[in-house]
């Protein structure tokens, strides 16, 4: 038996289902048809009345979500495309986000964003917004790497007492696969040593992770022992094991899929110089998008994102320096 | 679309609703003098930032307060000290609020109208005009999930509100799940500076219901007899399962949008329409010419008031202010997934 | 507010209408020759990313393009292929963006039915439902700045987008400003898999007109006679000054949500509504039952069709896709306050 | 003669109303009224017809200004609070930004944006959005810290082929003042020495500006010598007027009003620790906002900003390591 990415997001769906009646479902086509992904296959069979389909109303829809959970509900939103979250943004940033602040009244939102670049996806069907959302005080952003981490960080994001932004990335949803689902798992919050390194450090998230692993593979022939670094959740960001990776290796490149501008990469670096200046042998790198809109065609968007080959040429540049 | 159209009362000599008029305008004139104490503290300083007053359109927010009971939900708008205060805001709360007090509800981290407890069903507006309309529909969704029946969702917008996107996605998303939520709009002709031809194009905007399958109810929202009426009147439907329930005032603000603006902007000819008389006057008027109350309760009730408000502003002038070195500066209510990370 | 209903068309022996008839019946049958190949090329695995088609809704669509003229603007939708035709855009913009050509007007930046021309007056949707209706009032608040009289701006929506805040806000802004919008409503039944039920709760959505202060008019979808009329309609008032239209129609999607799509989820008890029935078979059965067009004309046409569509397939298929080393990332117009910064 | 912040800003919008009929001003009460904070009094008696009072729409605003440019038009957007923006994100970001990428023809709008703090504003009247912003591609983002940037960058935005989002900052609109308006200007995309100084770069841009000036006043009486880099326009980052600062300096303190996660300041130090690494002394720091909401407040708010006093407190402990 194996499992994919979006399997594992629907069995943890249907598992928070079961086991917390407060928990519900709420966005486009979640419901009989199980969702534009199907990452919600069956769930409103399994759990009648709790797997709601929305009209095309964003805004309206992380607003009722908010409003329930401060009713003591768990709402998980599924938007059709983490691209569309704009229209919901007002809501998710300023609405949820401040709520606990402002109010001492916990906002359990979960937002589940579709998120990254696939091919053919076009410039609205591709973002990753990740750092948008992490640049507001008041949320939990995760970006999930792996089949285990969807399954059990969306169960935690479902646990936790506030608004969750929860960016599952598309490319991954198929082809990733795994063995079985995980029993135990890593605490939100906490980053992982996707493989272990002396060289240099590749700090990277969501679907870059197997970038940078197939970059270390390819480098591991050239007797360069690469560290990744897997976030898993961009903020909280843990400073920690990065740094501790860094003090190991000296070098750090940091991946996104993002675009450059006040990403996640450039919060890692700013926080790398800041508090581990003097662990670094060379000066640390950051690999983004191109800073235009995610291009349509197969062969521009493979350009426009980092890849193995674009990680393996900027980590093997960084390894000169 | 059935649509309910209630012209100006004909006051009736003993009307049933005598009782509930006296509570009204009591709470009326209370909200008046809070408003008024909130305007002269202003002028004197003691405010940061702005001042809200819902003046002339106490009647009608002081009916949705009524209308509602415990267990509702209300998200109120600026312009609704008096339904807050029927619906069961403290004195207190309100003035916490406005002069930053730490014992406030918002704990000075948030000030002026923006201000509740959503756990009492009070909602604390967010500023971005109309986000509240969805948030009252998931409370409404959350009680429908638990089971818990018969309560109705509240909420107000001034006309200029009915412009926003929130407004349409969340009176839609009401109807089509047929939610308790009662939405009560009050064109006060202006929003801000900006009249309502500016606003809107449609002849009222009660039109505004059959296109979303809601019933509408128009009224002077000057009239408190009108008001009690048929908002009381939307509110039981909503209660009785008959869905969304959209009402449409017609009134005069009787203040600047803000304690800083003098509203010179106001047509002058809109000042002498019957709809822009102070609501507060006419039910006083009201329950004088209906000998519901002498002057002289009028007079005692006006006395108690002022005490109140005083009383409540004095204590909280000797209150603290907020500590910030006792701020742990933490958003998320998961302290354990708060970095504490400032950049600094 | 007036609301034209026009039901379905009588046929009439020889209606003036005949070769306008049968200029969009032709027009029709290109687009639907040309979403043909498109599903075939997409089921060859030719087309990356998604393919969405018009089937079922070209009698409406078609209207569209046709009553515009240049000059006018056009912000067709998902639907929109018989629109886009009759208002002059090519087959090779269509197979060229679909292909990701160099040479196409999106430059394989931009796919499938996310093309235009912003300066001959199509502009290019975004993804985001509901977002081309304010910037259609902006062109024509730019014609009226610009002193450019009597030219109208159509768009397109689905009945689901009907739900966003977009839609309102940009509807009340027509309103508002009296702008010659016209605004076409295909109520398919569906937003992807969610049925009507569950996206809105007017007996009609043109019951929404009058909520706006627009004209609305209403109609049956498949009936291409009824289209040409009241489309046709729609627009003239528009021209004349008569401020935004509101045009909606009630017809099936005869395809998936897009071609990865089987649509199962549709009711089958909708399919054999009269509305159901295929616009182009009516419309076929129609001129050739007045004798407008013989059997063998309709063959040729059709023949035709397909000889200019697999032209333009192929020599697109000859033409290069983009070079990404040859590109220069740069966002900006002004390519001077390009940072060319990509973070690496 | 003196003239405000504010009045620099009208007269701008007067000038730039006067000098080409493509121009016109769009926004909640902008009209007779002349803006909630008078920034377009009397343009609407100046210029009938071409200073538009739009509906409580913020999405649509930006939509229509997107049309009209398409159709040839400069429009000048007021969003009436920068924290309104979040309604109309969807528009600037998606669609005016990927515009010109998408289909070759400019996108020629102004949105001004009143930004940044003042006492008692609260949550929802005070954010600093630049770098939500400047995360995407396609626009320009401007923030202007003095009478004569307010002034001739506001000239620059509505000359420019792109969008421009303008963040004028509420705080400096009655309080800053100039003898007169300027007749040239530095070129858009430049940053300004704004006090040179040898022993230590403090990067800022807004109101932070003066903040800085401010703390480098007070250390010079320490015999500390500051440089303060006026960002003036936060995309596109002048670059290499910070790396040449930082060159003479070898220290770094980088000042935003916005939160840090992913912040201008976390741009500018990810960009100087990767290509400035050497030229730095010690590590290099940033000063931001705290990662809550805004509080309404007075003393919180002092708190939660950066002010002269905390920015003398970060630059001497820089000085130290
Ligand atoms: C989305 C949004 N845009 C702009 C504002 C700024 N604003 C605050 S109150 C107001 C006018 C509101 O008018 P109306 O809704 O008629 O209510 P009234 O003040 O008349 O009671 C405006 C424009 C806002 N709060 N929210
Ligand atoms: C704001 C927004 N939310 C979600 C989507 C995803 N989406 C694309 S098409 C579609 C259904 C549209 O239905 P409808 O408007 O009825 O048009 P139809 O496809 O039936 O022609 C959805 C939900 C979107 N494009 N934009
Ligand atoms: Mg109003
Ligand atoms: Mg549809």
């Amino acid at each position: 038996m194996s499992i994919t990415y979006l399997e594992a997001i629907r069995a943890a769906q249907g598992k928070a289902l079961a086991d917390d009646p407060r928990v519900f479902i709420y966005g486009q086509d979640v419901g009989a048809f199980g969702g534009a992904f199907k990452a919600t296959k069956n769930l409103s069979q399994e759990f009648p009345g709790r797997v709601l389909d929305a009209p095309i109303s964003e805004d309206a829809i992380v607003g009722a979500a908010i409003g329930a959970a401060v009713a003591g509900m768990r709402p998980i939103v599924e938007m059709q495309f983490a691209d569309f979250s704009t229209i919901g943004f007002n809501q998710i940033v300023n609405h949820a986000g401040a709520y606990h602040w402002r109010t001492n009244v916990p906002c359990p939102i979960t937002i589940r964003l579709p998120g990254g670049g696939t091919s053919g996806g076009g410039p609205f069907h591709s973002q990753s917004l990740e750092a948008i959302y992490a640049h507001f005080p008041g949320v939990v952003v995760m970006t999930p790497a792996t089949v285990e981490d969807a399954y059990s960080m969306l169960l935690d994001a479902v646990a936790i007492d506030d608004p969750v932004i929860f960016f599952e990335h598309k490319f991954l949803y198929y082809h990733l696969k795994a063995e079985k689902l995980p029993t135990e798992a890593m605490p939100t919050g906490k980053a992982r040593i996707a493989r272990p390194g002396r060289d240099m450090t590749i700090v990277a998230y969501s679907a870059m992770v197997h970038e940078a692993l197939a970059a270390a593979e390819e480098l591991a022939a050239e007797r360069v022992e690469i560290e990744v670094v897997d976030l898993r959740t961009v903020k909280p960001l843990d400073t920690d094991t990065i740094m501790a990776s860094v003090a190991r290796t000296g070098r750090l490149l940091c991946v996104g899929e993002a675009w450059p501008y006040g990403g996640v990469t450039a919060e890692v670096l700013a926080r790398v110089a800041t508090e581990g200046f003097d662990l670094l042998d060379a000066p640390p790198q950051r690999l983004n998008a191109k800073d235009t809109p995610v291009p349509y065609h197969p062969t521009l968007w493979a350009a426009h994102r980092p890849t193995a080959r674009s990680i393996a040429v900027a980590a093997r540049n960084l390894l000169r320096l | 679309m059935v649509q309910s159209v209630v012209e100006r009362s004909v006051p009736v000599e003993d009307a049933p609703l005598r009782a509930e008029y006296i509570k009204a305008f009591r709470g009326m004139l209370l909200a008046r003098v809070l408003d008024d104490k909130f305007a002269s503290l202003y002028r004197g300083g003691k405010i940061h930032g702005g001042v809200y007053l819902g003046r002339g359109q106490e009647a009608l927010s002081v009916s949705v307060g009524l209308a509602l009971r415990p267990g509702d939900v209300f998200a109120p708008l600026i312009r609704d000290g008096a339904g807050r205060l029927a619906f069961g805001e403290s004195i207190l709360d309100a003035v916490r609020t406005y002069l930053g007090s730490v014992l406030g509800p918002m704990r000075a981290r948030d000030g002026n109208v923006h201000r509740g407890r959503p756990l009492t069903g009070l909602l604390p507006m967010l500023s971005h005009l109309g986000a509240m309309v969805p948030v009252v529909n998931g409370v409404l969704l959350g009680h429908r999930f638990k089971g818990i029946r018969e309560t109705v969702g509240a909420t107000c917008l001034g006309e200029g509100g009915t412009s926003t996107g929130a407004f349409h996605e969340a009176l839609n998303q009401a109807a089509v799940e047929q939610l308790p939520l009662v939405l009560v709009i009050a064109n006060n002709q202006y929003a801000y500076s900006t009249p309502s031809s500016r606003q809107f194009a449609c002849h009222s905007l009660v039109d505004k219901a059959i296109g979303y399958g809601v019933r509408g109810h128009s009224l002077e929202g000057n009239d408190l007899e009108a008001c009690l009426t048929v908002v009381g009147d939307a509110v039981a439907r909503a209660r009785r399962g008959e869905g969304p329930q959209l009402v449409v005032a017609r009134l005069l603000r009787l203040c600047g949008h803000g304690e800083h603006d003098d509203a010179s902007y106001i047509d002058p000819a809109l000042k002498s329409a019957p709809f822009a008389r102070d609501c507060l006057r006419l039910a006083e008027e009201r329950v004088l010419a209906a000998g519901w109350m002498s002057p002289r309760e009028v007079e005692l009730w006006r006395a108690e008031c002022v005490q109140k408000v005083e009383e409540a502003v004095a204590q909280v002038q000797r209150e603290p202010g907020p500590d910030p070195y006792a701020e742990d500066w933490c958003a998320l209510a998961s302290r354990h997934l708060s970095e504490g990370y400032h950049g600094a």
